[in-house]
Formats: C-alpha cells, structure tokens, sequence
C-alpha cells in the first residue's frame, strides 16, 4: 500500500479555505513541541505569538500598520508574477518612493497644506518607484536582460543612494550630523485612521490597490492578457498579445505600489528619511504573493498573516524571552505548512493498494 | 564592580523591571554584544532586585516605535534603547508613558523621562593612537569604517592626533564599507588598505574581521568594541573597548531609589566607560608608560584630545592654539583633522 | 608588479564564496528547481562548519560538516518543493528564513569563540616566489577547492551522461520522464549537491576567510551568488567570471577611497552592482545562448502521473 | 517466425484487466489484449478512446490501477519506461518526448542505456536514419526542427534500440507518401525479424494495408477485434464510432476577389537553422480553399508566422488582406481586419491549458465585443463557448472545462469552431486535421468547404496530402523555403506532388510562381 498524489480535475475549493486552517493546526502542533522543548509553557507561548499582539485596539493598528505595505507591494507584484514578470526588486523601488515623496515633504516643508501635499507625495512616490522598476523593463525588453538580477541589484543601488542622502546632501542640519533628514512638517503626515493607534491613511491606499488589482486580474482585457502570457507564452503570441507590454505593465504595476509603500512609511509611522526605510517589506511580499497565491484576496490575507508572524516574533521576545532565533525557526516552520499544505488545493492524496509484484 | 552596596531598607519589593531594545542580533559579537554583556553583569549585581527582557535585531524604522512601546506595556519601568536610530521613537513612546524612565543611548534630544548616554570613545582612540603612532614603521595606519557619522568621525580624528601627537609623520587612510557588520567586507577593506602600505589596522565596524586580518597579514592592530585579542593575538597592540555594566547597575539602582533624573550623560576615560585593552606583548615598556601617562591626563581633566592649534586637512584652522572643542561641536564633527587621508563625504 | 599579485589574490579570495554558491545552485538550477534559499543555506554551512571546527579543531572536518548541514537544510526545500510541490519561489525564501533563525539559534555559544582556521598556502620557495610563485601557489586552499569545483562542475555537465540527463530534466521533465529517467529523484540529488555547495561557501567564510562566527555573517552573499548564475546565463565559466568581477569591483572601489579618490564611497560602492547590471545588458543581447542555455522548466512543478 | 494458424504461439504481450481512471473519466475499461510475436496490431479509437493511456501503461510511464501485464508469459511490473526498455519495448510517442536545446544525438542517447550510447552513436544515428530514408543530422539542435523532423527523432531513436515490441502511437501524421511507404517496409522488415509492433493511426487504409490484427476501443473498452485486410475502411469506422461517416460535399469553386495577397516576400529566419523564405508570392480569393503541401521544415513554420502577425514584417504591402496591407500589424491588429488563423499546436499556442473553454474564446475573440472599457464580458464568451461547443458537438464537461482536459480531437474541433465562428474573411488552417480522429476530421474538413462556400478565402498548409486534394481548389508546394505556383487540383496528381514535396523540384521560377 503507497499512497500517491492525484491530480485534480480542478482546483478543489474547499481545500483552498480548509489548507490554511490545516497548515496552523499543524504548526500549533510543531509549535507546542518546540516550546515545550525550551522549557516554556506551550499554552502561554502560543498565546503570546498569535493573541498578545492583536488583544488590544492598538494592537490591531499595529497588525494593520505593519500588514498594509506588504498588502500593497505583493499585489503590485503578483500582477508582474502572473505574466511570469519577476520583480524581485521592491525594496529598491520602496527606497525611491520613500526619498521621492520625502524629498518633496522635505521641499514642501510648512509650505504647502496637506490636501496638496499628500497626493502629490504619494503620486510622486508611485512614479520613482516606476521610474525605478522601468530600469529593470527597459533593460529586459530593449536588451533581453532578465529581471531578476537587475531588479535584486537595484535593491542596493537604491540603499547606496538613499544612504549618500540622508548622510549627504538631506542631513537634517540641526541633527548633529546623525543621518537623518529633518521631521516632516504635519502637513507631510497621514493622517490617522484610527484613534489611539499608528494606523494611518496609507493603508486605505493599501486596500485599494487590492480592489484595483481585483478587478484588474479577474476583470480587465489586460489583466486577462497577462494571465495568458504567464502560462502558455507560445499562446500569447499566436493571439497577438504584447509580450513587451506585459513586461512594462508588470514592472510598472510592481513599482508603483512598492513605490507608494515606501510613502507611506515615510509620512506615516517614521515621519523623516532614514538611512533604511523598510524592515525588508519588499522581500518579504515575495512570499506574501505566493502565500496568497497571487489572488488580490489571498495577499490580503496572507499580508495580516506575515503581520502577526511578526508582531508574535516581538511579543515572544518581550513576554517570555524566547530570543529571535527562535522565532525565525517558528516562522520558517508555519510557512513551510502553509506552502506544503497547498498541494491538496490542486492534487488529492489517495491510498493505492499495491499491484502485483514481479516475481 | 559591586561598588554600590545593597541599600538596608529591605522590605520584599516587586523586582524593577528593566528593557533593552538592540539594533542587532546579540551575536554579532560587536555592539550590541558589549551592551547585552552588561545587563547581565547588571542582573547580577543587582540581584533578585531587577528582572530584565531585550528585544534584540530591531530595525530603526517603525517598529522601533512598537517594540519600545510593547516593552513600556508590558511593565517595564526602565529601557534602554541602544541605537541612535531610536531617538524619535523613544521620545514619542516617552510622553505617554511618564511612569517610565527612559534611557537613549547616543542621541541628542532629552525630555522629563529620556535621558541620553554615550561614552568618549574618542578618549580611547586618542590613546590607541600613541600606540599605534610609536609602533608604525611606514608610518600608514588603515581604518575601516562604517558609515560617516560623527561618532565615527571623531574617532577618526581622536586616533590620528594620537598618532601624529607622537609621530608627526604619520597618516591614517580610510575606507568606508557602508555596513556595520560585514565580516568578508571588512576583511576586503583591510587587506586594501595593508596593500596600500598601512602596517597598523583599525576599524569602527561590528565584526573582528579587521583583527584578524591584521593577523594574518602580519600588521599591527587596535581592536573596538572589546579585546579581540584572541582573534589577533600577535597583531592587536591594543584595544578600546566599551564597558556599559557599571553604567547600567547605577542607573538601575537610581530608579530603585527613586533618584533617577534625566541626563546628558558623556562619560569616559574617568567614569570607566571606556577601558584600554590589554597590550600586546609587543608593545614595548615606553610605549605603555606613555600611553598610561596620557591615560592619567585624560582621566584628571588635563589632556583633551581637541586641543588647538587643529586644522582639518583642508588646512583651514579649526581650534587656535590652546582652545579645547566644546562639546557641541565635537558631536557634529563633519571633517577630517589634519594627516586623514581623502576628503570625508559629507564634509560641508 | 607584486600589488597586481596581491590584488589577484585578494580578489580571487574575494570571490571563493560566491563561486562555490553560486556553482551549486548552477546545477541546481539546470534540474529546473528554483531554490531561493542560498543565503540560508550558507549561513547555517558556515555556523556547522565553524561549531565542528571548533570542537575538532580540524577545520576541513568543519568544511565537510558545513557541506552536510548546507545538504540537510537543502532537504527540507526538496520535501515541499519536489515532493509535496509548492511553490518554490516562496519555499525558497521562506527556507532563507529559516536557515537565518537556525544559524543564530544553534550558533549562540559559539560567537566569541577562537578556531585555527585554514590559512593561505605557504610552500617554502615556491608561494613567496616571484609573482608567478604568489599568483600559482599564494592561495587559500579553499580556493583551490573552489576551481576544482567548478571543473568538476564543467566535466560533469559538458561530458557526462548523467549531466546530459540533468539538462534534460531541467529542460523538459516530462520528456525525460517519459523517456525512463527518474526526475524527481535526480532533482534531490541536485538539490542536495546544491546545498551541500552553498553550505562550503558558508563554511569558506566561517572558517578560511574570516575565521569567525557571528550571526547573519554572510551578509547578503547568497542573494549575490543566486543573481550570479542569472548572470552567467547558466554556464559555470561565467559564474566565475562574475563572482571575480564582482569581488575585484568591490576590492576596487575600496582601492580608489584608500587612495583618496573624491567620491562620496555610497556612490563607489555602487560600482560593482551597477557593473553587473551593465555587464549583464551587454551578454543579454545574445538571446539565442540564453534560450539555449536557460532550463526550460526552472520553478515549475513536476509530478509523475 | 509467423504465426502458424493450428499452434496458437505464446502471446509476447499479454493484458488483463488493464483499468486506469483519470480523474473524471475512465480511460481504460478492464482491457484485454495479446499481442504475438512478430505481428503488426493496430489499435483503433476515436480521439479520446483510451489509446495513448493503454500504450503508456505498457511502456511503463502510466501505472494502471488494476489489471496485470504479462511478458513472454511471466507477469511483470512495468514501473518505468527504464523497465520496460530492458524487457525490449520501444516506443514512439504521439506527443514528442524530446528536449529542444539538446541535439539530436543527445536526444537519441537519453533514450538509450549508458553502453549503447557510445561515441560511435551519431555514426549510428546517420546510418540508420538514411537506411530508413529519414536523413537527420546528429548534430542538429531539436528546437531548430519543424514538427514532422521532430518525429523522425523519435522514430530513430526507438529503432536504434532494437525492440521485441515496438509501440508507435500516431507516427505518420506528418510524413510524406513516400516516407511513409519507406517506414511500413522497415516496420514489416523488423515484423519479420519477430518484433511485435503496436501501431496507433486514424488512417484506416494504413491500417488496412499494414496490420494483420486490429483492436478496437469505444470510450475505455475494448469493442472489438477484427483482421483489417479484410475490412472496408468504412466497415472499420463503423467499428470505431458505431456509424457511419459523413460523406463531404463539395461544390465547384465560385473564386471572387484576391482576399489574402501575399507579394514577393522574402523573410530572413530568427533561427540559424531555421529556412529562410524567398520571393513568395500568393493569392488566395475570396471563395476558393487554397492548399500548401510540403514536408515540414520546408518554410511552413516561418511563412506561417509571417501570415499570421506572430512575426510582424518591414515591409506593409508583403501582405495584403482585402486589400489592406498588413505586413507591419501584430496578430491581434491582423484579426481586427479579417483574420483567423488554427494553428498546428493546439495546446499551448492555439489554446491555454490551464484556461477554460471560456477564456479560450476569449484568447482569439477578445476584441469582438467580448470586450467593453476594458472590461471582459464574461457572460458573452460564456454564451460563445457554449455556443461553439454545442453546434461543434465538443465533449466537454461545459465551457468552464480546461482546455488540458479535452482529448486532442475535441480541442481542435473547438479551436476551429472558434476561428470559424468569427466569420472571417480569410482563414488560415495548419494541418487542421493532425491527429484528429476520422470522425472529426471529416466534421473539420466539411467546415472548411463550408466556409469557403460562404465566401471566405481559406488557406490549409497541410503535410496530407489527401486532405489536401480532398478540400482544395489550388495546390502550391513550399520546398526550401521557395512556394510553387498554385495549380488547379484537376489538373495534378497526388504522385506529382509528393515529388515536388520530397524536394526533387525544389527550385521554381521565380517569374512564375506568382499565378492568377
Ligand atoms: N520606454 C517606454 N516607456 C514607457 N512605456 C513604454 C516604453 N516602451 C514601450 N512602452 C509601452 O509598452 C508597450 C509596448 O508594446 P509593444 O510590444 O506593442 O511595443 P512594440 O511596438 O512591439 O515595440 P517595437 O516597436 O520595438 O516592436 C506600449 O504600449 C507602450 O505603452
Ligand atoms: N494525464 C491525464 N490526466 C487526465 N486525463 C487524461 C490524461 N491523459 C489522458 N486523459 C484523458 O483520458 C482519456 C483517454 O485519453 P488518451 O490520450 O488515451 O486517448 P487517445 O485514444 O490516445 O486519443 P487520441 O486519438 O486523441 O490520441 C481522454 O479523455 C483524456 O482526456
Ligand atoms: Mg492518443
Ligand atoms: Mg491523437
């Protein structure tokens, strides 16, 4: 007797909604015996990493705060990564959104009021972040350049850049020459969303792009185009469909919303530039994307998912000094379940009885 | 270290709590390793009566914010936020939570409950310079170097004075790996700067890579951080090394008493935050007698590294003679002192 | 003429790692499996290497032991990619993440401990030698082992049949499973291969390069070995072409600032990815040796009915 | 070592009970089947019948799940092709197991043991393959090869293994006459020697003339055996659907205006080894079916292209639809002005795997008021696919079925549905009928006629040439990259064409070739 996978006629539904709640049973299980073996309670552990964070109002804000720029940027990347478009360069696009829209905060200082202000960062944060992604688009479709690496090299670039400015020509000259810009005037800061937390408007942007991308992949011309460039590009090209302009409108997507993230960090939760913007959001939305299989909805809920792994990683430090090593293990672990449990979405497992063996 | 006895009144107290937010893992063996070194010799000197927690690898962007918060929450009564980077947050986190003290390690900006602390680590680098400039032949020191910042800044110049205050010959070049921790890196920029004729290494950077490669290359080296001398036992001549535990156990015991108020502290040589390390024993008789005779100057008040005449090395006089830098001027230093090599950057 | 030697050396030491990581997942990718978790692999190579060293004192026991390690995290990335099929973009990285946390965990004793590393050859006569002597005999060890890997690597996939069969199945696993070969079973053994490679980059910096252990000490090697085989349009001559422009660009650029060169060093320390970038246009117009070379199937699935 | 009628001999191959069950669908049905020692089986079905699932269960590719396979006598467990190979089975496989970057000779040698392929192999490969008039370079890439080239590959490939049992699963669709007649001596020759061959074709006359045995599968089981020398085609049909064939009706041609005119083209290849076309010269008219015969790899791919928009051209009046030149347009742009094209792959290029009927439609339809602001209109392709799968009389569970899921014949009988469904003024069909089981492919070929007789230009490039002679007004035949001038049908003979196919008269006149 073996058992075998067995390929579905369709992707099962059912097993779309049930693989999740498997993959956490099974990381609750793996869960219980790792913190059993450190000698912490189980119960009390788990309860730190996935209740602790979001017990309260604030810390739901936290979840949400932390959970829009990965919603954002892994959707902006998925439309890429449905047309086999592969940006892996977000974070470097996030960093010149951030020092565009903050170039303008900075510029603008008292100047200029708000409802002008935060439009024209965000508008300016989405084009850097394209101007960004449109080297990676440019370099593939004028010289057949794969995206891959020159998008992953950007990454730096874009860091070099950002650390040239901030220790350079936008040091805050009251700072004492810590790289750091001057704080952004009020008018340069998103406004709250909900009282007595950090979050902030950006994550209203971060919702939309999801329904945008929703409507997008599941309803425009072009969305549809992409679909099929990504699975049989023979196909696209006997329908005449551009692979050129799949190649821009995947990086371009990918860039823009990376490039608004890197906005809303700036005038939301950290309020100047700093020498790194990001936590490495642009990294992590790679797995945010596939997580949520590259369905807007799925990264929506992937994005609280990879949230919450992080704030439980803090909480577990702070509540029960479990150093982030271990952490870093726990959450390796759940995301491993969640991608191994997905093989039940498309295939089904099935006991086969053994034929007769040869003599 | 226990130099503060336990107080009489004893009285079963609910421990102090205590937060350690850190930029980096523990184990980078750098930084953040010299700050986790000393809150465990602070538990242990003020045993039973603190309990401590740390959040270690914390970026300084906006979770910053959150963790200093989650650590307030959470009942701590004292944190200390070790990076520069968390000056604002910990500011912000401080006004909802004026029960708690807080203390921010190398920024500028105080309030009610943030007091700031730093060490003179340029106090040490002079020193480490007299060394060096007594035991250089070619009269080339190399230091690799993070990013440029004005701690780092000084800490160039403090060592080339030392240098050039005992070899007027001598010159210092610099490389900047734009990363604290780097080891490969590290060890690029120092093997560089011996093929460009340095005989005597240091590095402002979180790894021991520098020593090492010092070792390897058979040149001289000054450690940071701590005493690296088992990574470069032939080639550490000395080491500037951080010592927070004494610091810490007093600003524990102050909250515990009730006497803690916000401060500006800048210790050094004579607040034993800053220790020479050990000597290599290649290091000649007079060369260490001259080091401890700057060291006791220093100490007492008598010798500060910025005295004038100092000129940047554009030529243009930055202190006449006989005037000492204030302070303020010295944490935004943004140039090179005379005999550094190459223009700094961000030089205005 | 003896600073050219030295920058030789340097730069070719500069490389190693990248070289020996980059080659592995060479080979992991001709299968046609995508692994993205390289810089965690090499991390936890380099933390096994260094603990075995450390306990042994043999640091080539340690380099076998980061070999092993590197091959053992490699496994788990096999289980769910090849056998339970996900998505191998994702299990890639979330294997980095894992392999992150592992090292830091298993390492924590170990950060301020001393090991006797492997050090440059030093052949009386013949390493302190001229240039020619410093060039030919003037090397770590590991650097040694590096380019026999990389011929190896050449033979195998150029001159061997079960090469020839790893071509295949990263070009069209359906064909070659249909034809008899056992794909999955050979895309293991690359993956393995590919671990164990990048656990021997780890352990090159663990215990030849910079004998030391701290956390996260590959600082990004591994994102730069998995865009070099990118770069060298999956030919190993060009992975070493590319892991040596890479490491002389940036012994470069810390060249130029020791020598003064005024330029803020942010911007020097572009050069060498800015470089590849510019290097890779340049090779990308080529688009018939990049079809011809790229694995057909790379990061897709494969089930046997 | 025939068998001798009184001594039944020892079946080499034995069935019992085979059952494999794809999800959705029982592919194999309890199947029995013997095959003797040195006998030429057919199998016969119509598309979807279970064919190719029996073949790969012998091969060892396909676990079945019940049912037991003996070999010379013993029961064996074929777990691998690998297995099957050392127990002396070869097989040619209806979809190409090849590997397109590799050479011909790695091709060969992946499918052999590690001592048969020896440095000696593409001194082999040459022998054999002109031996059986199949020339092949060794040392060729497979990527730079047409279609039928690719299935001389496989076909060498099995007959350098020397196989006790030689499978061949639809080898023919793609050769010439003559290349044909050449393999069925070599196929009686080794038969001779006292290798068994299953052999796999819709062509029925094949069949008849070939094989001394024929089973029969309906839907997953077998329905009957016969002895097809002494079979009808028709009676053999009847067999296979469990009727009788539709006869076409063909009408004389009302040829009207020049719809697709193609002037002087010549065309570089993208390929080093791909052929370049030189000065072709072309009209279709509205009204007629006009064919192009040719072995493939002769400029069919690259003139295809050139047609279809999937390589856009320098020059605007190459090409000229209704009048307007085309040749800088993309395919999509192509369509918009009258287009339709089937292309020969089916899966993969004229429709998405992965993708539903539905969202196939829209791959070619998209921009025919499928599409509003952007937005598809998803109900409206619904209703299309439906549509087509209704009146083409597709098997399909519904529109919303992945294209993957449908046996060859069907898919193809919905690509054309949807191409014709556009009412296109000019048709391009390539190998329209490739594998398509004779039911099928005399819907498809009645189509064709069809639309002709509604007054559409229809181009067919086919490599049958009965087809061809079937359904076309004018014949042309590509040769190196050269077309011939079209001839009326009437006025040739299958023999003719074969030779101009086979390259004997490959160089036209240039001054000619263009024909009103
Ligand atoms: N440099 C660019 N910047 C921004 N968008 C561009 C750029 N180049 C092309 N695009 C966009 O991408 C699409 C390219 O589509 P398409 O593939 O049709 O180009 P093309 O016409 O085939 O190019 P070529 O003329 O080189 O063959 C265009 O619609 C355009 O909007
Ligand atoms: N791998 C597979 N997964 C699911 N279904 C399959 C698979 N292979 C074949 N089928 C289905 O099994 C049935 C029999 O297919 P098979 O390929 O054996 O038919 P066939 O007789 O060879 O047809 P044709 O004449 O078109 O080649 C078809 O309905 C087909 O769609
Ligand atoms: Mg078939
Ligand atoms: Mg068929």
């Amino acid at each position: 007797m073996r058992i075998t996978l067995e390929a579905r006629p369709e992707p099962s539904r059912a097993a779309m909604l049930l693989t999740p709640l498997l993959a956490a049973i099974a990381t609750l299980v793996v869960g219980f015996v790792i913190f059993e073996a450190f000698g912490k309670d189980p119960v009390a552990a788990l309860h730190a990493f996935f209740v602790q964070p979001v017990a309260t109002r604030y810390g739901v804000g936290e979840l949400l705060l932390k959970a829009g720029p990965l919603m954002l940027i892994a959707t902006g990347l998925a439309i890429g990564y449905r047309a086999n478009v592969w940006n892996i360069g977000a974070e470097g696009q996030l960093t010149l959104g951030a020092i565009a829209g903050g170039g303008l905060a900075l510029a603008a200082g008292d100047a200029v009021p708000a409802t002008l202000l935060l439009p024209a960062m965000i508008v300016a944060g989405a084009l850097s972040g394209m101007a960004w992604a449109a080297i990676a688009a440019w370099l593939r479709t004028r010289f057949g350049a794969n995206e891959i690496l020159t998008s992953l090299m950007l990454v730096y670039v874009a860091n070099f850049l950002l650390s040239w400015l901030v220790h350079g020509p936008w040091r805050d000259p009251e700072g004492y020459n810590f790289p750091q810009s001057k704080l952004f005037a009020d008018a340069a800061l998103l406004p709250s969303l909900l009282s007595g937390t950090r979050l902030n408007a950006g994550f209203l942007v971060a919702l939309a792009a999801v329904a945008t991308a929703w409507v997008f992949v599941r309803r425009s011309v072009w969305g549809f185009e992409m679909r099929v460039a990504g699975l049989a590009p023979a196909a696209a090209a006997y329908a005449g469909i551009s692979s050129k302009r799949n190649v821009w409108l995947g990086m371009l997507a990918g860039g823009a919303c990376a490039g608004i993230a890197g906005v809303n960090e700036a005038a939301g939760p950290i309020g100047q530039l700093l020498p790194s913007m990001s936590p490495g959001y642009g990294f992590a939305a790679i797995i945010v994307a596939f997580v949520g299989r590259l369905h807007p909805l799925g990264i929506a809920f992937a994005s609280l998912l990879m949230s919450l792994l992080y704030l439980g990683g803090e909480s577990a430090q702070v509540n029960l000094a479990l150093p982030s090593a271990v952490t870093g293990l726990f959450q390796g672990t759940l995301l491993f379940f969640l991608l191994a449990a997905d093989v039940l979405v498309n295939y089904r497992l099935r006991v086969q009885r053994g034929l007769p063996a040869a003599p | 270290a226990l130099a503060f006895a336990l107080p009489a009144a004893a009285q079963p107290k609910e421990p102090l709590k205590i937060g350690f937010v850190y930029v980096s893992p523990i184990g980078d063996a750098g930084w953040t390793h010299q700050h986790d070194i000393a809150r465990l010799a602070m538990e242990k000197n003020l045993a039973g009566k603190v309990t401590t927690r740390y959040v270690e690898n914390v970026p300084e962007g906006a979770d910053a914010e959150r963790v200093i918060r989650d650590l307030a929450q959470s009942g701590c009564k004292l944190i200390f936020t070790t990076s520069f980077g968390y000056m604002n947050p910990t500011l912000k986190v401080a006004r909802e939570f004026p029960g708690v003290d807080f203390e921010h390690a190398t920024g500028y900006k105080t309030a009610k409950n943030v007091g700031t602390y730093n060490a003179r680590f340029y106090e040490g680098r002079y020193l480490a310079g007299i060394v060096a400039g007594r035991m250089t032949r070619t009269n080339v020191a190399g230091y690799v170097a993070a990013f440029p910042i004005p701690e780092v800044v000084m800490g160039i110049n403090a060592f080339t004075r030392g240098m050039r205050s005992v070899n007027p010959k001598a010159v210092v070049k610099v490389v900047w790996v734009n990363s604290w921790f780097d080891p490969g890196r590290e060890s690029e920029a120092a093997n560089t700067l011996v093929a460009q004729g340095a005989d005597v290494l240091t590095h402002h950077t979180d790894s021991t890579a520098v020593v090492q490669a010092a070792e390897a290359k058979h040149v001289w080296a000054v450690a940071y951080h701590s005493d690296m001398s088992k990574y470069g036992p032939d080639a550490q001549i000395t080491a500037v090394t951080h010592v927070w535990d004494k610091y810490y156990t007093r600003v524990a015991q102050s909250v515990l008493d009730g006497t803690w108020k916000p401060d500006h502290v800048w210790g050094g040589i004579k607040d034993g935050m800053i220790r020479m390390g050990p000597f290599g024993k290649m290091v000649p008789q007079d060369v260490r007698d001259l080091e401890k005779k700057a060291e006791a100057e220093i100490a007492a008040g008598k010798l500060n590294p910025f005295t004038g005449p100092m000129k940047d090395n554009q030529g243009k006089l930055r202190l006449s003679a006989g005037q000492t830098i204030t302070d303020e001027a010295l944490s935004k230093m943004d140039y090179y002192v005379e005999g550094v090599e190459g223009t700094l950057p961000s030089s205005k | 003429m003896d600073s050219f030697a030295q920058l030789v050396i340097l730069t070719l030491a500069a490389g190693t790692p990248l070289v020996f990581a980059a080659l592995g997942e060479l080979v992991v990718e001709k299968s046609g499996v995508l692994n993205l978790g390289v810089e965690g692999m090499m991390l936890t190579g380099a933390v096994a290497s260094f603990i075995v060293t450390a306990r042994t004192h043999s640091p080539w026991l340690g380099v076998g032991a980061g070999a092993v390690a590197g091959a053992a995290l490699s496994l788990v990335f096999a289980v769910i990619a090849l056998t339970l099929l996900a998505n191998q973009v994702a299990t890639g990285l979330a294997l980095s993440l894992f392999g992150v946390g592992l090292s830091a965990f298993v390492g924590r004793g170990y950060v301020s401990v001393v090991i006797d590393g492997i050090k440059p050859l030093s052949i009386p006569g013949l390493s302190d030698a001229a240039i020619v002597g410093r060039l030919l005999f003037g090397h770590n060890p590991m650097v040694y082992l590096s380019l026999a890997l990389f011929v190896a690597v050449q033979w195998f996939m150029q001159r061997t049949r079960a090469g020839l069969v790893l071509r295949a199945v990263g070009e069209s696993p359906e064909s070659a499973h249909a034809i008899g070969h056992r794909v999955v079973a050979l895309r293991y053994a690359a993956v393995l291969f590919g671990g164990a490679c990048a656990g021997v980059g780890g352990a090159y910096l663990a215990v030849a390069y910079t004998p030391s252990w701290s956390e996260g000490m590959t600082a990004g090697r591994g994102w730069i070995a998995l865009a070099l085989v990118v770069f060298a349009t999956w030919k190993p001559r060009r992975v070493l072409a590319g892991a040596y422009l890479f490491g002389g660009l940036t012994l470069a650029q810390f060249q130029a600032q020791a020598a003064g060169v005024a330029i803020p060093s942010q911007l020097l320390a572009m050069l060498p990815y800015v470089a590849t970038i510019v290097v890779l246009a340049v090779i990308s117009r080529d688009a018939t040796t990049i079809r011809l070379n790229a694995p057909a199937s790379l990061g897709k699935p494969f089930h046997p009915d | 070592m025939s068998a001798a009628p009184d001594v039944l001999p020892r079946p080499r191959l034995a069935l019992r009970g085979i059952t494999k069950a794809w999800p959705g669908i029982l592919a194999n049905d309890r199947i029995d089947l013997d095959v003797l020692p040195g006998e030429i089986h057919a199998v016969l079905g119509e598309n979807g019948a279970g064919k190719s699932t029996l073949m790969k269960i012998i091969y060892g590719i396909v676990k079945p799940d019940a049912g037991t396979v003996q070999w010379e006598g013993q029961p064996v467990r074929l777990a691998s092709p690998a297995e099957a190979r050392r127990l002396g089975l070869g097989m040619v496989f209806q979809h190409f197991s090849l590997f397109e970057t590799l050479s011909v000779a790695e091709n060969v040698a992946l499918a052999l043991d590690a001592a048969q392929a020896g440095p000696g192999l593409p001194a082999r490969i040459r022998s054999v393959s002109e031996r059986y008039g199949l020339a092949l370079d060794p040392s060729r890439r497979v990527h730079t090869m047409s279609v039928g080239e690719r299935q001389r590959v496989e076909i060498v490939r099995c007959l350098l293994q020397v196989p006790r049992l030689l499978i061949l699963d639809e080898p023919t669709s793609v050769l010439t006459p003559q290349a044909i007649e050449r393999l069925f001596d070599t196929l009686r020759q080794l038969a001779g020697e006292g290798c068994s061959i299953l052999y796999i074709s819709h062509k029925l006359d094949e069949i008849r003339a070939l094989c001394q045995r024929a089973t029969v599968l309906r839907a997953g089981r077998v329905t009957g055996e016969c002895d097809p020398r002494r079979e009808t085609t028709a009676s053999l049909a009847r067999m296979m659907i469990g009727g009788d064939l539709p006869h076409p009706r063909h009408r004389a041609a009302a040829a009207g205006a020049a719809a697709l005119v193609v002037d002087s083209l010549d065309l570089r290849a993208d390929d080093p080894f791909g052929t370049a076309l030189r000065s072709i010269s072309l009209t279709v008219r509205a009204g007629e079916v006009v064919g192009i015969a040719g072995v493939s790899g002769n400029g069919q791919a690259e003139l295809l292209a050139a047609l279809s928009g999937e390589r856009r051209l320098a020059r605007r009046d190459a090409i000229t639809i209704c009048g307007m030149p085309v040749g800088h347009l993309n395919a999509a742009q192509r369509r918009a002005r009258g287009l339709a094209y089937v292309p020969e792959d089916r899966l993969g290029r004229g429709a998405v795997p992965e993708m539903s009927l539905t969202e196939n439609v829209l791959l070619t339809s998209r921009h025919q008021g499928l599409v509003s602001h952007g937005l598809v209109r998803a109900g409206a392709a619904r209703e299309r696919a439906a549509r087509t799968i209704a009146s083409w009389d597709v098997k399909a569970s519904g529109p919303e079925a992945a294209a993957r899921s449908l046996s060859g014949g069907n898919l193809q009988k919905f690509i054309v549905g949807r191409e014709i469904g556009q009412a296109p003024k000019v048709l391009i069909a390539a190998q329209p009928t490739w594998g398509v089981d004779i039911g099928a492919s005399a819907q498809i070929r009645q189509a064709l006629i069809d639309l002709r007789d509604a007054g559409a230009a229809v181009l067919v490039v086919s490599e049958e040439l009965d087809e061809l002679i079937e359904i076309c007004d004018r014949l042309a035949v590509i040769a190196q990259g050269r077309l011939s001038p079209a001839r009326a049908v009437g006025d040739t003979d299958a023999e003719e064409i074969g030779l101009l196919m086979a390259g004997a008269a490959a160089s036209f006149d240039r001054g000619t070739a263009f024909v009103r």
